[in-house]
């Protein structure tokens, strides 16, 4: 079993949504960070003095997965959430070692069902 | 004190005080609406607009807008930095208060006005451009329009047009020009296809009940006295926007299954906006039907506005544009003589509802026109829109270096 | 304008805006202390009170409860629709200022009132139930209790009952409904055994601010004139509110070791109702001992509200049933004749106390058993709560498929 | 009702009513500018102020301030417990309201005064030890230069400074105080090395607008009467205050290149501040000059403090102490006697600039000099601060087992 | 080390907390997420078009523990936060290859104590 | 690669940003987290009853890192976040099987750059 993060543009989350809704995939957990990046955020000058915003509102989106499924959920969170600007995100895959589903105590792939 | 009445007075200052607090309060009822990354940005917009229409009107709106009247268009420039504009009362205004009072409360109404618009233009326009905007508008289409409706000499004021306190002034005319802003803008980033949800329906709350609490000012305020028809007025004004309250939310129930809480406060609104130019010359049944009549035609309106694919972002058009233009022509019907002394259709006077047709034809037809070229103007000079990457960053960030809360 | 006077006139209507902003205060106060998923419907069920029983308080509340009076019961239906209550003053209520503008200053006591019960049942009652529930509450219990004690020809204004702006007719009666309605409608789930934080206290206080705000109206508006007495109420009401913060204040620092904000809120919303009924009676000293014992009092029935495991959930019960009732019996002991023409106890008149506690009583009794009969039925008929999941998931999602804040 | 006058005691009671929201709108304002672990405390803080000054105003306050004149230096102790304090009118303070309503207009004056000084004490203070701060600096520091100033037969009075609503008495007063009471209490723990950033935008704006509001009733209603004097101090406080927050919003935008909305607010504030002595003394003109003098001098006196690394964390001192100065001196430049009577430097009386500097001057030195002793003397006994631990966990915890919203 | 990552009800914190501190566990981590399941959510139709409300309120609980601790955290968790309604949550275990305590510089069981 | 999750005093946030960003480490994700840890908190006791405050407001802040770079980063963030007083927090190291970057669809080493 695989953890998926992946952190995206709060816009974006309608759409990965959707997206992973229609490939069978229901269970996700959503919550609000800041990221900074290498590249994004703006900075301008004033006399010689040099300001930066860096820290920019992102989502960071969770989904638990069977291996078989991480690549198909995988591309389809790339796919929906990408704008192609600087500042879309990363996803990153983690090993599980074990689920349970506090409901029913069912372990493993039953957890998930 | 000849002639100043302490009652009054006491009554149209603490309406101005009133008055104030809805522009503020109309940055929390817009904040609330917008996305989080631009939720400061909406509330110091209206915020700046207070301080900057206030020194523009002690300036030069007031002399623009009430001075001595050139031709029933325009004020002269008699009354600069309120030259002249003095602690007694002016009795082509107001008899019983000093002349500033009814120059501080008229100021207030020419700062929400612009005020307005801003829910057309936001999480997307350079804060400088929107204050140049502001100052612009202010001067080239409020004070005019306010000159020919409600100074003396005003030539819509000649020709018997009834607006109590702003229907057209006001509201169709903020509510024209968004839709020319809008139009002019252009749709946000990602509108239509990314979720755009309001970030905090509590402000939407607290503006659109700060905003009620306010209008008693606005409308009944615009009395000038506290007597009958400001007691008329606050009637009127209290049940009209409970009945459009309560009719979106019925709208809203029926059709997506829910009583909406932004639809209920928005219906406050359109309410309140319907019978602002109503409120001292009709009754208390025809204030319902003005309210019930405002929650479903604005509705309508909105769902109208959507399906257009317009992007007057919190729909000041379908608001305050439709609003008025329903509370102005039914002013012309409803209008009560044994309220107000003026008569509309339903008392025999039909010809009441041309007048006001004229009234709302010139604010229409002046408010989009002279928005377009002002807005054109800028977009060719300065610039409007922030850059796309500032857009999607949010408009705290890149404006202000500021955000919301954390 | 035979009659009316600018500056009483200016007092009322602005008492009135004062005192519409309560409800929607109390909105703030309630929704700071339930859970976050529940917070924009208490919000919400709070303001659409505002809308509903403002049409309603036109269209038939207010000749139930002002109308020509039938045998001190009840008002006729003389004046549906407001026909016949124009903006003459009407002597029998108030000779210096309109009729109407007495009769929109006593329709934000009509709205306020229900509105107070929304804190027995927030977190589990269907929305659309509980709009039926205000509605139904307001005509059945309110209009008639209002006639009683402030009507003219009312049998318990005619007994001698002091309420000067509504212990009785407000406090106790919203208080001790919602006790019965805690009792019909049970506990939420988990009721004693999950925690049930406050999600926002900044809310608690923004809506004990702006009540206390809005108190002046409801309490200084209430002597219907600018002038000595009302002068007095507005002191004792100030006073009476912090005697009883700070009172609440000390209490639960010694009681839990800390100074609670929100038992600073409370103690000072409860000193404000131990005070409605006496503020235009009482001198300062009176009104500090009337807020003090508030305090303590109000703090000891939560005490106890809390062992019974009664999930009145907000507490309406224990500061505005026993506020109400301590501040009406006070009103009988402290009542100081020079302040406004009464005299309690303290100066000699022994039997007012007697008579308060007649007033009191009939009110508790009253009130709760009508509040219960409606109750039942709509449990019967409609269904007073929501699923249980609902209830999990949370009333702003369910009700509004609208979150607070994000 | 001799000698009352209906219109201008609603007047004074509803400005009373605006400047008791202000201490609470304070609490909003500074509460939006700590980091969110204090917010809740900072914002209880005002609420707590409210309550205690309240009572110590009826019980000694309004005497020793206003009581019978000892010597030019402190009132009597006739008036304890408002004893003599009745509704007649006192033809010494005002004459045509209740000796009460004088009474409470100025007691929220005593209220917000101490409350002011809360911004320099913030995220490390005992709530025990600031309440017992509170309430002595009202009796040993407020009391007394109210008295000076504005009571019949205070010695600054007497000299003739004119001090329309408290530039001395309130706002240079506090900011000294502020000043006085950072140097005691010592930095925040890790002042200069960590970030301290304001934790809600939303909040400070929400309560610059709600002081922006309340200060009509604190400048206009100095008048104690709804006339000229009233409308011209509303006129210039709405400009003053306009015209300030452009300023500093202008200032903010050269010199970090965004318009900040924090500093906007507090240009507002700076402003408001800077007109309270001058309000009912100047013309229009005048308060644009003070306003934007206010705006920059503010700003200056905010970059300094900030180099000094003199942690009055929220700024106390740079905008009522100088902004008080400021404003005190330029009441002794512009008054211009066709508003108030009283003439300044412009109009001839340079004599009045000396008089305007003595009387700043002595607010100073004694309220600079009376608060460090209160302070060491409590600093000594009870202890000042919070234990380190307690700091870093944040005041909303530790002093009240509470958090501000989740 | 495992670090344990429960999905649970929000009003359940105050129990697991206390039956975390029944069996000797102190140290955790919490913050607040939205989440949505397989099932939950509601759904109502007008006129032909469906709404759907499925991301609810939940917290998401963090625990560093020992390798042997893991069963009976896991299962205090599970047995603490549990209601038997659809939405309880869950449970999952990730691999922690080291830790450090910042105050003192202490690594792996030490970073515990 | 390495997702390094570190538990801090939000005060510190700013130290830690600028330390990080001194050792050319620019990516960075935060959110705001409360925690209990072994010994912090407050508690008093009034008649008898004692309360406690245990749950305090605090950062998290993840990076991730090429293996190589996890001891570099891991210093830096413990010297740059330390107070020396309990409640410091704690930094764990959690192994990350992939990443990819969204934009650009780019995985391993290169979604990082
Ligand atoms: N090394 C990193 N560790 C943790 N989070 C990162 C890292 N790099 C980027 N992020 C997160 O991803 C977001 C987007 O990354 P960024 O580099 O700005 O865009 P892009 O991936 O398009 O180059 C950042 O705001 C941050 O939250
Ligand atoms: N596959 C998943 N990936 C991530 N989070 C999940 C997943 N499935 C469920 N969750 C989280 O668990 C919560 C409860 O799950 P749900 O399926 O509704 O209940 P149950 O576990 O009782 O069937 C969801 O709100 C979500 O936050
Ligand atoms: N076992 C744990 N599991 C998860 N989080 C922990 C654990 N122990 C500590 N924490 C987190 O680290 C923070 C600081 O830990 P604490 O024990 O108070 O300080 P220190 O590490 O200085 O002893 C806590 O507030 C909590 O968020």
């Amino acid at each position: 079993m695989k953890l998926i993060q992946a952190i995206i543009r709060p816009e974006k989350l309608d759409d990965v949504k959707k997206a992973l809704k229609s490939i069978g995939c229901g269970g996700l957990t959503v919550y609000e960070v800041r990221g900074r990046g290498l590249q994004e955020g703006i900075s301008w000058i004033v006399r010689g003095h040099e300001y930066r915003i860096d820290m920019l509102p992102k989502l960071k989106l969770e989904v638990i997965v069977e291996d078989d499924e991480v690549e198909r959920v995988l591309e389809t969170i790339k796919e929906s959430s990408k704008t192609g600007e600087i500042g879309d995100g990363k996803i990153i895959i983690l090993h599980v070692e074990d689920a349970v589903r506090i409901r029913t105590g069912e372990r493993g792939r039953k957890a998930l069902k | 004190m000849a002639g100043v009445d302490a009652g009054n007075t006491a009554w149209v200052l603490l309406s101005a005080a009133l008055v104030l607090l809805m522009t503020p309060a109309l940055g929390f009822f817009y904040g609330g609406l917008v996305r989080r990354k631009n939720l400061a940005n909406t509330i110091m917009a209206c915020f700046a607009t207070v301080a900057l229409v206030s020194v523009q009107w002690v300036l030069w709106g007031y002399s623009l807008a009430f001075g001595p009247d050139k031709m029933g268009l325009i004020g002269g420039l008699e009354w600069l930095g309120l030259n002249g504009v003095g602690l007694e009362p002016n009795p082509d205004y107001a008899e019983t208060i000093p002349h500033q009072a009814f120059m501080i409360f008229q100021g207030m109404f020419a700062i929400i006005t612009p005020a307005l618009i801003i829910g057309a233009v936001v999480e997307r326009i350079r804060f400088g451009a929107l204050l140049l905007f502001i100052i612009l508008w202010a001067k080239f289409v409020y004070d005019l329009i306010a000159h020919w409706v409600w100074a003396s000499g005003g030539w819509l004021s000649n020709l018997g047009a009834l607006d109590f306190a702003g229907g057209t002034v006001v509201h169709i005319n903020s509510g024209v020009a968004a839709l020319a802003t809008a139009l002019v803008l252009g749709r946000r980033l990602g509108y239509g296809t990314t979720s755009m949800e309001p970030s905090n329906v509590t402000y939407v709350v607290l503006g659109a009940v700060l905003l009620w609490f306010g209008w008693f000012g606005f409308n009944a305020g615009s009395a000038l006295s506290a007597g009958m028809q400001a007691t008329a007025a606050f009637v009127t004004t209290n049940t009209a926007a409970s009945a459009a309250a309560l009719a979106w939310m019925v709208m809203s129930w029926l059709h997506r299954g829910r009583a909406s809480i932004i639809g209920t406060a928005s219906g406050a609104i359109a309410g309140l906006v319907a019978i602002t130019p109503a409120a001292g010359f009709v009754n208390v049944l025809g204030a319902l039907t003005i309210g019930f009549g405002a929650g479903v035609l604005c509705y309508l309106a909105v769902m109208l506005r959507s399906r257009l694919k317009i992007d007057d972002s919190l729909d000041v058009w379908g608001i305050h544009g439709i609003g008025g233009t329903w509370g102005a022509i039914a002013t012309g019907i409803f209008a009560d003589p044994a309220v107000g002394g003026a008569a509309g259709a339903l008392y025999g006077n039909a010809a009441q509802v041309l007048v006001q047709l004229t009234a709302v034809g010139v604010t229409w037809a002046y408010s989009f026109t002279a928005t377009l070229a002002i807005l054109k103007l800028l977009d060719k000079t300065v610039g409007l829109r922030v850059t796309p990457r500032e857009e999607m960053m949010g408009l705290d960030l890149t404006q202000h270096a500021e955000t919301a809360y954390s």
